[in-house]
């Protein structure tokens, strides 16, 4: 399967959609978006790289500036692959969520959403800085048109500021890139924004300083779209005021594009960068667990908590990158990868919820688990897979983000020292208890509690006669709602109790990303008087009983044996 | 080689220039002509006589003649990039810019208007200014680029002044006027203290006479001032600080086509002139500091103050002023890059922007109200639901000013922030960086409203124009932001192969490249020398 | 430039310069308070001719003739300048009935 | 029976072990043998997948709208099931058998280089040993009881209601099994949670009710602090042993004479301990499980008082290595378990809701049982928890029977002389049954076990304080166990049915035609003292419990007699079954009550003064009850009143019945202060970093243009000042900088 396929599929779709009636827009869209999925199946089966970190396929597909190095490679290898899988996964049911939500201009919508996919695809499949930033900017375009046409009451403000934040963060990645292409190019005489090469000028021939500096240009726009703590603010509004769609796709995918660029780019290009700044990260990290969460706490619009929970949840995921261990690396992954789907699914709940009663004030509603048990169950679902509870998707990665947090010492003896360790861990593992807080309250407010239906007359029979809800939709979820939840359920599951897979797969990736790591950190640590003895703890301190068989009891008793 | 011969051969090798010059006369006869259809003929005369030019360009009629001039390549290729431009302003003028006169004379009314815009002046003064730009950087001496300037500037303060016949329209040629003849003083005298450092007019004495003086230990302090005045002079043409104030005004004031044509034409007049002082100054070796710096502090303030302009205006034809000073910022950058990779990336940026900017142009040109042109922002709510191709020019304009990939514009940025971090001015590029953001507050603004704003009672009665031809050049503007990003090998490689320092080698190889680029056509009988 | 001038034929092109200096400066102050369009003009016209002043006296320093040519070519765009200036002054008095340039303010931020 | 048990406990030489202290110390000094896999076990997966099979089909018969009584049927049956699959591997194996893992399949799985901290594995894979089995047995056998006793129970809510609640269950089971059977700390993790989210989603059963909600939440969120302390447990452990797995961890402890480590080896216990110390209910994180009362009350019995709270004693019993280890830990345990269970006792004796009576009970048998284990005596603990789950689990469920039948009614207060009530004797006598065994009356298997653990904590000097402190607890608890009874099922027959009997209107209004829309009966208490005395008058009927739920009762009856038995053994010097199952597991090394033949205390034997103590404790606590409660009723209210309107004593009762303020004092501490900084930061996240910062900053560019906009004037002149300015600004600059000293740039 050539991966060109999977960015000039949706393109034709956008195409089609545009051209042709507006009627017939959603089921091209829905159609072009399932064949680039099946595609993306294809791509994932003929994936011959899944264990080994290598890059599948490492096509090239002419240059685009050849005076510049900057050509179409495209390939990817496991991780690129799980996130187009869960694109692809996700775009289809997010449009079929849309198919009611979206009362006007049809044509518009759908076609900004395969625009959306095409370049999400180019941005996950480019193993070249420029296209990279090429399909992870333009993301901004179609997200810009859908939070502005279909949104909310503010939609305006919180698309320019969407658009605004990301862009400005962004353009600091954009010229970091292309400084390291320069120092490059100086270097070598011959330009090359490839990734590969880019990496490897990046971490063998930077100083330390310049890594610095290139680390934080890169990370300042993954920053701003993960997003981390203190540059977060556009996400409650962009979240709160876009289309149900557009909420899905932003947490689902969008948001780990910043993910993805720190873990693909920032971290290999600039590891000393990365090891000076990894504390800082990890502070951030916390704030955005912590603060967040207990911002979650107080809201009273259910979109906007979701929205404040994901940031607080990307939170983990940029604890488990800045660990710099295969343990929170691999977290992260399974993060991104989770929280994608249960966010996600939560944004879809709260839209048919949107749909049905036109509010998301969590006063306004509450014990619709009686109205809707269905949809009570999904939400009860994706809730809880939210907060991390094990056997749901959530877990392995918080659990293993928090862990390789947990093991980032100087002395760590995992072979993969780190600049963090338990304080961090222990601090942002408060996020576990906050997190269940708030989504405990929310549920609490809407699922359960006495029924409450928002908008409803005074006399409650008046609900109890007749399946016909709000806004021309059944009073509980349809075939079509639950088919769209139902897979995405199943996928937490299968997550959350097989996560061995996508451990199995990341592995090999997570390995590759970390290899100048332990170097860097070594002398990093050094540095602050922090030696690693030989690499590993050892397993030490566990006194071997005097004779080798008579352990002291620790308990004092009356009838001392005596030895 | 007597001077005579040089003489022939020289005004031999201007043939592309000649065939625009002998367009503006002939336009200028016909345009006033009684007869309907051969005054209508006028745009298509005018059109021809670039397309001529061009064909010549790429034939190489006439010969060509390096010696003496500092980029001859560079010359081809603005002249190529002026007339390519100038075919598209011709269009946007079309049945547009002559309607008021036309409706007058179709009802009847034959009595002269100054205030008016007569076919024939009105595209004359457009080819001449055209071939005024095309004549800047052949120039051998400061004579030479100080008529050429004024070639194209002189007829610039007339288009201005008739383009409307409304009051804002000649206010904004009495300011355009009057500070340009002072620009032009302080351009003259800087020219004048240029010749008293150097000893000569001849761009290649100058040069020798300053690599020298630099060698020496500094260019003196007469050299430096008049470089100093020049650049400041030149900063009128291309509207950069601290000689931008006239462009908010004028641009607001003129006819949009007008407008459209005034970011372009004049500003790669000035960019050019300063491409060759520069270079004649040690562009790349033996820049003095304080031209450097100078050029910093200039492109910094330039695009800082544009973009920061741009933000507070609801007026569109104002905000695109703005927007131009912004972007005559962003190219100064590539001075500041050196010739090596800056001079590439400058002449690729004056494509994109050119384009894009046309192709916004084209999409406010062709759509009117009571035929008046639209200038309020508000006025643009809902276009895209009564005119979604206007909107959409506007909007893939926007996108590619804004420096959006995959639009045009980004590839132009993109290249420009190659060379000068390459040029380790990293800096710069995040000062750039940071107003490419401000910058897209207000294209988002301009794309957004048309698109996203449902129409009000402000948009009422805004309707196509009648003359097809601002849409034809729009579609043409915004189809090739579109699509010529899959050619960016072809452009890059015309662009560098113009911007090579050794111009006798390359003369042809430029000519190929931009023959490729510009004319497709005509590419396989290009002749040797 | 200072060795330069110090190897001047006479001072008189040390007294030109300086001339020529004390014109521009004139001109562009004068530029700068007059209100009336048409003093205005002139006040460019007397800096170019400040110009051209320093062309002839910088042409006389490098025993060149280029500086007096350019001063040929500066005195015709002056011409043609003059010729639209008086155009579009003419247009503007038409238009108005008064030549200050205050009148014209409609366009400002 | 004992001899095998040595012989299989004791890696060391058996032949060695002549005579019975010897036989002991060998014990303690035993190495805990090596787990071996046993992949033909796997069947013992199905323990864990009934429930899954159950509480899958319960959703189906939600989905399809099943109104009968299938989905408790499915249940029972498969509980029953994975109960006969215990039985068979306990059979299989015997209670000596040497610990064996079954994997199952990759859970999270993943290495990175060869040996310890180079992987990371927890698997869903079974560690059976003794241990395990003796939890599994009660817990699927209770479990499997309850849930019959609950399809009588919630028998009126058949539906979607009926469905959820048995799914609850399943999930409840499926989530103890894989604790109790997992063979890593992060499976256990996944157990720990589950019953947490079972524990939520049952007390949350009748969620329309806000109070249910409230105790929901508070129930999961008061875990997940505990959680919190596991996990960080858990990962304190794989950092410095490098390995999760029960097998090899065992190991390493084994080997170990002491646990000298960094900071962080030493905190490892005192971190699963506030886990443990979360799940169980006990200082300082008790106070959810009164309120998980709201949970219709099989709910109540099962997990919160049989099973689920257990889970913490599990861990610590399972975890014994490594505390024997940290003795500092094993102190902290008993004192924390010690003070708990006084706490708990002096709220329990003033509450009027039967449940939360018991709730507060089992909170202080709990802490009895923590105590146990830290004083040493793990058998103690285990037997304690055995005990505790028979004679608590029938407790709640004749409680239940009593709210079942009186409309909600719980308030002891405005039941009286049940027992002559019609339907009401076997409920009323099973009653007594457990209040006997939960006051430690003499002879019963609640007198035996908590003897066990206060013969232990009063043999050792540096407990004896405890054990003083448990046999006041004793008191309190015989005193406040009867209180409950001889109010309720003696005296004079008289009752007030419960608000839900008035409720009924309000709820079908409420509920609509929905699916769950039947009256959500039964779990109401009677906190409106308004309706207090509309009493019977209203031609209320008691609901005499039927078959299933007597039957339950009678069941759990004789098997809190039959508990007694190992007990009895022990008194005798006997080894015995629960001995026999904690000496053969990892819980073995804590065993400190193995070195003492004959426990002293002052000099004398410490039986003999646990026993008289208790004795005198539990029989002095039911004649308190006995006078106050059933002669002479006004007396204890003219007591309370008189405590009352003295203010020096005003305080007793007041704070007893309000459980001492802990919640307030919680909520002054933690909640508000964290509710204001939630707020703070709200506003601090909307206002300074998105208004002042953000929107600031995107001011920035807007402000710089107006600065510049007043040179925009519009005046030629002003345009051409300013540019002549900049011209001369400019070559100033340059002159300045360039040009002045030496004249050449």
């Amino acid at each position: 399967m050539n991966p060109l396929t999977l960015i000039v599929l949706p393109l034709l779709g956008a195409i089609a959609t545009a051209i042709g009636p507006s009627s017939w827009a959603r089921w091209t869209a829905f159609l072009f978006s399932l064949a680039v999925l099946a595609g993306s199946i294809v791509c994932a089966v003929q994936f011959p790289e899944w264990h080994t970190g290598r890059y599948w396929p490492d096509a090239n597909e002419g240059s685009t500036l050849k005076a510049f190095g900057i050509s179409m490679q495209l390939g990817g290898d496991s991780v690129n692959m799980l996130l187009l899988l869960l694109t692809t996964f996700m775009v289809p049911l997010t449009l079929a969520g849309s198919f009611s939500g979206i009362t006007e201009r049809h044509r518009e919508y759908y076609t900004w959403f395969m625009l959306l996919e095409a370049s999400l695809m180019l941005a996950f499949l480019s193993r070249d800085l420029i296209l990279f930033y090429v399909g992870y900017e333009f993301t901004l375009v179609p997200m810009f048109f859908l939070i502005s046409i279909w949104g909310g009451t503010q939609r305006r403000p919180a698309a320019i500021k969407f658009f605004l934040f990301t862009f400005l963060g962004s353009i600091f990645t954009l010229a970091a890139g292309i400084y390291v292409a320069a120092r490059s190019a100086e270097a070598s005489g011959v330009w090359d924004f490839g990734l590969a090469s880019l990496t490897r000028f990046g971490c063998e021939q930077l100083t330390d300083r310049e890594q610095f500096w290139v680390f934080a240009g890169l990370v300042a726009g993954f920053a701003v779209k993960t997003p981390v703590f203190p540059v977060h603010s556009w996400l409650p509004l962009a979240h709160d005021q876009a289309p149900t769609g557009g909420s899905v796709i932003l947490a689902a995918v969008l948001l780990k594009l910043g993910t993805y660029g720190v873990y693909r780019i920032a971290l290999p290009m600039a590891p000393a960068g990365a090891v000076e700044l990894a504390s800082f990260f990890g502070v951030l990290g916390i704030l955005a667990i912590v603060v967040t969460a207990m911002i979650c706490w107080v809201q009273t619009d259910v979109k906007k908590l979701i929205a404040y929970s994901s940031i607080s949840h990307m939170g983990f995921v940029i604890m488990g990158l800045f660990a710099f261990n295969p343990i929170g690396m691999q977290g992260s992954i399974m993060y991104m990868i989770s929280h994608g789907l249960s966010t996600g699914a939560l944004f879809l709940c709260i839209g048919m919820i949107y749909e049905r009663f036109h509010t998301k004030e969590m006063d306004a509603m509450s014990g619709l688990a009686r109205h809707m048990p269905v949809w009570g169950t999904f939400m009860i679902i994706f809730t809880l897979a939210s907060l991390g509870l094990p056997g749901l998707n959530g877990f392995p990665g918080e659990f293993l983000c928090l862990m390789g947090t947990f093991v980032a010492e100087h002395d760590q003896p995992a072979g993969y020292p780190g600049v963090m360790g338990p304080w961090f861990a222990v601090v942002a593992a408060g996020g576990l208890i906050l997190g269940a807080m708030y989504l405990l309250i929310m549920l609490g407010k809407i699922v359960w509690g006495p029924l409450k239906v928002p908008g409803a007359s005074a006399d409650p029979h008046e609900h109890a006669h007749g399946d016909q809800g709000h806004g021309g939709l059944s009073r509980d979820l349809n075939v079509r709602e639950i088919a769209i939840l139902l897979p995405i359920a199943i996928a937490c599951f299968f997550t959350g109790l097989y996560p061995r897979l996508l451990l199995d797969v990341t592995e090999p990736s997570a390995r590759e990303a970390l290899v100048s790591f332990p170097e860097h950190v070594n002398a990093y640590n050094a540095a602050r008087g922090k030696v690693n003895p030989s690499g590993a703890k050892q397993s030490v301190t566990l006194m071997p009983s005097p004779t080798g068989s008579l352990p002291r009891l620790m308990i004092e008793q009356p009838l001392q044996v005596t030895p | 080689m007597s001077t005579t011969a040089n003489i022939v051969e020289r005004f031999c090798s201007l043939t592309p220039e000649l065939v625009v010059f002998c367009g503006s006369v002939v336009v200028g006869v016909t345009g006033l002509s009684k007869s309907r259809s051969i005054r209508n003929a006028t745009s298509f005369i005018c059109t021809l006589s670039l397309v001529l030019a061009l064909i010549a360009m790429a034939q190489n009629w006439g010969g060509r003649v390096s010696s003496g001039i500092l980029l001859p390549t560079v010359s081809l290729y603005v002249g190529a990039l002026a007339l390519l431009m100038g075919i598209g302003f011709v269009a946007l003028a079309t049945g547009s810019m002559d309607r008021l006169y036309e409706d007058a004379l179709s009802r009847g009314v034959t009595t002269f208007d100054a205030n008016k815009v007569f076919r024939g002046e009105f595209f004359a003064f457009m080819l001449l200014s055209i071939c005024g730009v095309m004549l800047v950087p052949g120039s051998p001496d400061l004579i030479w680029l100080f008529l050429a300037l004024e070639l194209t500037s002189l007829p610039t303060y007339i288009m201005v002044a008739i383009s409307r016949g409304t009051r804002r329209a000649q206010e904004a040629a009495v300011k355009y006027f009057f500070l340009g003849a002072m620009s032009t003083a302080m351009l003259v005298y800087g020219f004048a203290m240029l010749y008293g450092s150097t000893g000569s007019l001849q761009f290649v004495h100058i040069k020798d006479a300053l690599t020298a003086q630099a060698a020496m230990g500094g260019i003196d302090a007469v050299g430096t001032i008049g470089l100093i005045m020049i650049m400041i002079g030149l900063c009128f043409k291309m509207t950069a600080a601290p000689m931008h104030f006239y462009a908010p005004d004028v641009y607001e004031g003129a006819a949009a086509p007008v407008t459209a044509f005034l970011s372009f034409i004049p500003k790669i007049a000035g960019l050019t002139a300063l491409l060759l002082v520069l270079h004649a100054a040690g562009w790349g070796t033996s820049l003095p500091q304080s031209l450097q710096a100078t050029l910093w502090m200039v492109s910094v303030l330039t695009m800082t103050l544009g973009n920061v302009g741009a933000i507070l205006q609801r007026n569109t034809k104002r905000m695109m002023s703005y927007s131009s000073i912004s972007h005559s910022g962003y190219m100064l950058m590539a001075f500041i890059a050196g010739p090596e990779l800056g001079l590439p990336a400058l002449l690729v940026y004056l494509l994109a922007y050119g384009l894009s900017n046309g192709a916004l142009f084209g999409g406010l040109i062709s759509v009117e109200r009571q035929g008046q042109e639209i200038e309020k922002l508000e006025d643009l709510a809902g276009l895209a639901r009564r005119h979604p191709s206007a909107a959409a020019w506007i909007a893939l304009g926007s996108a590619s000013l804004m420096g959006m990939p995959p639009f045009l514009g980004f590839w132009a940025k993109l290249i420009l922030f190659i060379a000068v971090i390459k040029a380790g001015h990293t800096p710069l590029v995040v000062i750039a960086a940071v107003n490419s953001v401000i910058s897209v507050w207000y294209y988002l603004r301009l794309a957004g409203v048309p698109i996203l704003s449902p129409a009000g009672p402000a948009a009422e009665g805004v309707v196509k124009a009648p003359s097809a031809w601002p849409r034809l050049a729009a579609m043409v503007f915004g189809i090739s932001v579109l699509l010529l990003p899959f050619f960016l090998n072809r452009i890059m490689n015309a662009a560098t192969a113009a911007a090579r320092p050794v111009p006798n080698a390359t003369t042809l190889e430029v000519q190929k490249a931009t023959a490729v680029v510009i004319a497709p056509t005509v590419v396989d009988r290009t002749h040797p020398n | 430039m200072i060795g330069t001038l110090a190897q001047a034929p006479s001072h008189g092109v040390t007294i030109a310069l300086t001339f020529s200096a004390v014109l521009f400066a004139l001109g562009l102050i004068g530029f700068l308070v007059r209100r009336n369009m048409i003093l205005m003009f002139l006040c460019t016209e007397l800096m170019l001719q400040a110009a051209a002043i320093a062309f002839i006296a910088f042409g006389r320093v490098h025993m060149d003739t280029g500086g007096q040519v350019f001063v040929i070519f500066i005195l015709t765009v002056a011409a043609a300048e003059a010729a639209m200036a008086l155009g579009l002054v003419v247009l503007l008095y038409r238009r108005r009935e008064t030549l200050s340039a205050e009148a014209w303010q409609e366009l400002h931020e | 029976m004992s001899g095998s048990f040595l012989a299989v406990a004791v890696l060391g030489d058996a032949a060695q072990a002549a005579h019975t202290g010897s036989h002991l110390e060998s014990l303690v000094n035993a190495v805990i043998p090596k787990a071996t896999a046993a992949p033909e076990l796997a069947w013992a997966g199905w323990i864990l997948l009934l429930p899954v099979l159950s509480a899958v089909l319960c959703t189906a018969f939600a989905a399809l709208r099943v109104k009968n009584k299938l989905p408790a049927i499915v249940t029972v049956v498969s509980l029953g099931a994975a109960f006969a699959l215990v039985l068979k591997l306990y059979l299989m194996r015997g209670p000596e058998a040497a610990p064996v893992v079954v994997h199952l399949w990759d859970w999270m799985n993943f290495s990175w280089g060869g040996g310890p901290w180079k992987s990371f594995q927890a698997d869903v894979s079974l560690y059976i040993d003794s241990l395990t089995l003796l939890w599994m047995l009660f817990v699927t056998g209770l479990g499997t009881l309850i849930a019959l006793y609950a399809s009588e129970y919630m028998e009126s809510d058949r539906g979607a209601g009926y469905c959820r609640f048995f799914f609850g269950v399943s999930i409840f089971l499926l989530a103890m099994s894989a604790l109790v059977m997992a063979d890593n700390l992060v499976l256990l993790y996944f157990g720990w949670e589950g019953v947490g989210l079972a524990s939520y989603l049952l007390i949350g059963y009748d969620y329309h009710r806000p109070a249910a909600v409230e105790a929901a939440k508070k129930a999961f969120i008061m875990n997940r602090i505990g959680d919190l302390g596991l996990a960080v447990g858990i990962w304190l452990i794989w950092v410095n042993y490098g390995s999760v797995e029960f097998a090899t961890l065992f190991q390493v402890f084994t080997n170990a004479t002491s646990d000298a480590g960094g900071w962080d080896r030493s905190l490892i216990p005192f971190c699963l301990m506030l886990g443990a110390f979360g799940k169980s209910a006990q200082l300082p994180l008790f106070t959810w499980l009164p309120d998980a009362m709201e949970g219709p009350t099989p709910v109540s019995a099962l997990i919160h008082a049989a099973t689920m709270v257990t889970a913490g004693v599990y861990l610590l019993a399972r975890m014994e290595p490594l505390f024997v280890l940290h003795p500092h830990a094993m102190t902290t345990v008993a004192w924390v378990g010690g003070l708990t269970a006084l706490l708990a006792a002096t709220i329990g004796m003033a509450q009027y809701d039967i449940k939360r009576v018991f709730a507060y009970s089992t909170i202080s048998q709990l802490g009895y049982m923590f105590m146990g284990l830290g004083v040493g005596t793990a058998f103690g603990a285990a037997y304690h928890v055995l005990t505790h789950a028979f004679f608590k689990a029938l407790l709640f469920l004749t409680a239940g029977a009593i709210m079942h039948g009186f409309a909600g009614q719980l308030d002891l207060r405005r039941l009286s002389g049940l027992r002559r009530v019609p339907g009401f004797g076997i409920v009323c006598w099973t009653m007594l049954i457990g209040c006997l065994w939960l006051s430690a009356f003499p002879y019963t298997a609640g007198f035996f076990s908590k003897d066990i653990i206060l013969v232990q904590a009063m043999s050792q000097p540096k407990f004896q304080l405890l054990g003083w402190i448990g046999l006041a607890t004793a008191g309190l608890t015989a005193y406040y166990t009867f209180r409950v009874w001889f109010r309720v099922c003696a005296g004079p027959v008289s009752f007030v049915s419960g608000e839900l009997a008035h409720q009924t209107d309000h709820a079908q209004h409420a509920t609509t035609a929905d699916l769950h829309g039947a009256p959500h009966a039964h779990t109401g208490t009677a906190s409106h003292s308004s309706h207090a005395n509309e009493s019977h008058a209203g031609g209320f009927h008691p609901h005499a419990p039927r078959l299933a739920i007597n039957f339950v009762l009678l069941l759990l009856g004789l098997g809190a007699i039959l508990s007694g038995i190992p007990g009895i053994q022990s008194l005798r010097g006997q080894h015995n079954w629960v001995q026999e199952m904690v000496y053969a597991s990892t819980a073995v090394r804590a065993s400190g009550e193995l070195h003492t033949t004959t426990p002293v205390a002052f000099g004398l034997d410490a039986h003999g003064i646990v026993s008289v103590f208790g004795i005198g404790a539990a029989l002095g606590g039911i004649l308190i009850a006995w006078w106050l409660h059933r002669l002479n009723r006004r007396m204890a209210d003219r007591l309370r009143s008189m405590l009352l309107s003295n203010s020096l004593t005003r305080w007793l009762p007041t704070s007893m019945e309000n459980k001492w303020y802990v919640d307030e004092v919680y909520h002054a501490l933690f909640r508000l202060p964290m509710w204001i900084a939630s707020h703070l930061l709200n506003f601090f996240d909307r206002h300074i970093v998105d208004g002042l910062m953000v929107n600031g900053l995107g001011r920035v560019p807007v402000l710089i243009g107006r600065l510049f906009q007043p040179l925009y004037n519009g005046l030629l002149q002003g345009y051409a000042t300013t540019m002549a300015g900049g011209l001369v600004l400019v070559l100033a600059w340059v002159a300045w900088k360039w040009l002045g000293a030496g004249g050449a740039a």
